[in-house]
């Protein structure tokens, strides 16, 4: 059904108004190549959470600019690239929540890589500060929950 | 032009917010101006109807996160009902269940707040 | 509520099964800038013969290439570009039917380019065969249905 | 996947083909099939029934277009009915109104099926 690689492109200013644009965005291309409305329901959130990411962080908020969202598609798995050109930063000093403290703590904030990292099977970055900053996360077609891909989801 | 409402309506001490649409970190201000303001009136005990909602990112949580401790500081508390799965299963993902009674119905809902509120003399139990 | 210039650009495969997400996209920015309903499916329905045609006649269909829609808005009309990299035609050899004659004839095909230019306020055409051709479309926030602008609508 | 679906439902000489979703360059094919198949039957009575229909292109009136010519040749007909005003602006903007019945309701469209075939015989007239 899908061809052997395809990809979706979009770039829109880096603005919360858009995040609805961006969910039908993907929305739309998950739903083109099968995946079950669970799987869109998560392939959504975890963009948003990265684009949103790029508008609250990425850069001076006076000085707004361009958000990329591709989709890259083969015949294994769904790809989403969202990419600034912001300031960057180290996504390996970001402490990823341990949700019973969290939640003991009454913490406020800090759930979005936790969520992307739950959500889709891999998830990595590549920094370039003042370049581009882009994060990647994948979504097989086949669940290889009790596969080796269980490592690379569950690593902190 | 923004895809999300708040309804809000009162019945004694209680304070229900029906919210719609979608919740994000465009619309998360929306809602948290709508909690601030029961918080100037001095109203503590939020019921929240999802009924009409299709869709919650971390933002939408943030905004209960961000008011919880001084709700119960002030003996109040948010509760939350009507949730459909996709919603209730982002709540589920964070472990959110543990921190927030979560229930079906907004009878169940009701109840609960009575329950809580018993021994601070409840008049409200004619139903 | 519009900002000074916005610019939102989307890039997919040239097939046809893409073009519900095209109208989703022109239709949510249009939605966000507050055109009526109407207008909105006036819109739509425009990028969508503009897209069927780079589909149906731009590339050899064994070799389908990008389309690529862009919206630019500034603070007095909505532009739509949709631009191919194909082989490109004579826009101004295309003959616009009169629609009394087309009827009585019972012919098929040939309403795209009519309906872009009866839907929008503005539709021109910029050919550089094999480089890239562009429709651009226009529609005003004001309708202009009675000033200077509608000897634009109304050309051959 | 397809957003397009068409059910056929047959009642003597009558067909109506009831569509839904969109009919755009890419699902005007699967129109066009179930047409095809109509005529291969020799069913020239054709009621297309848009209630369920959100979108239509010029792809789409093109299916219309391509197979009028053939139909009333064999003595039938295509009439519509039931358009939103949405899809109805497109039909009235290109002037099909002129060329093709389009009435509000399935009841007048029937009736006007059997007004033109009453010559050929129609047994049906009972409703
Ligand atoms: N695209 C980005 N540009 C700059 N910083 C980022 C980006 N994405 C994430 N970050 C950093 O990572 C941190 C954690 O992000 P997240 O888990 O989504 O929580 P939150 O956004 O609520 O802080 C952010 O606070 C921010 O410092
Ligand atoms: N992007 C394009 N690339 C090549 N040819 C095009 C393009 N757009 C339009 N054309 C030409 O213009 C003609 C008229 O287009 P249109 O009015 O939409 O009717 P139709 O597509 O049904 O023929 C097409 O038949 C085609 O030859």
């Amino acid at each position: 059904m899908v061809k052997s690689k395809t990809e979706y492109k979009l770039r829109i200013p880096s603005q919360t108004e858009n995040l609805e644009l961006i969910r039908a965005f993907v929305g739309l291309v998950a739903n083109k190549v099968g995946f079950s409305e669970d799987d869109i329901g998560k392939i959504e959130l975890a963009t948003d959470e990265a684009c949103t990411n790029v508008i609250k962080h990425a850069y001076d908020p006076k000085d707004q600019k361009a958000l990329d969202v591709a989709i890259q598609i083969d015949y294994q798995k769904f790809t989403v690239l969202v990419t600034d050109h912001g300031k960057g930063f180290h996504p390996d000093e970001i402490k990823i929540p341990d949700m019973k403290e969290y939640l003991a703590e009454l913490r406020v904030g800090g759930l979005g890589i936790y969520l992307m990292r739950t959500l889709m099977d891999e998830v990595d970055y590549k920094i370039r500060p003042g370049l581009s900053n882009q994060v990647r996360m994948v979504k097989y077609f086949i669940d290889k929950d009790d596969s080796q891909l269980v490592q690379k989801r569950d690593r902190k | 032009m923004s895809n999300f409402q708040v309804k809000r309506s009162d019945e004694d001490q209680l304070s229900s917010l029906r919210v719609a649409g979608f919740l994000d970190a465009h619309t998360a201000p929306i809602l948290e101006r709508e909690i601030q303001k029961l918080l100037d009136e001095g109203r503590f005990q939020i019921l929240v109807d999802f009924a009409d909602l299709g869709y919650i990112s971390s933002a939408g949580l943030g905004v209960f996160m961000g008011f919880i401790e001084q709700i119960r500081t002030n003996g109040g508390d948010i509760k939350m009902c009507r949730m459909n799965t996709k919603i209730y299963r982002v709540f589920d993902l964070l472990g959110f269940p543990t921190l927030y009674d979560i229930v079906d119905d907004l009878e169940t809902a009701r109840e609960k707040f009575f329950q809580t509120s018993l021994n601070k003399g409840s008049q409200d139990n004619q139903k």
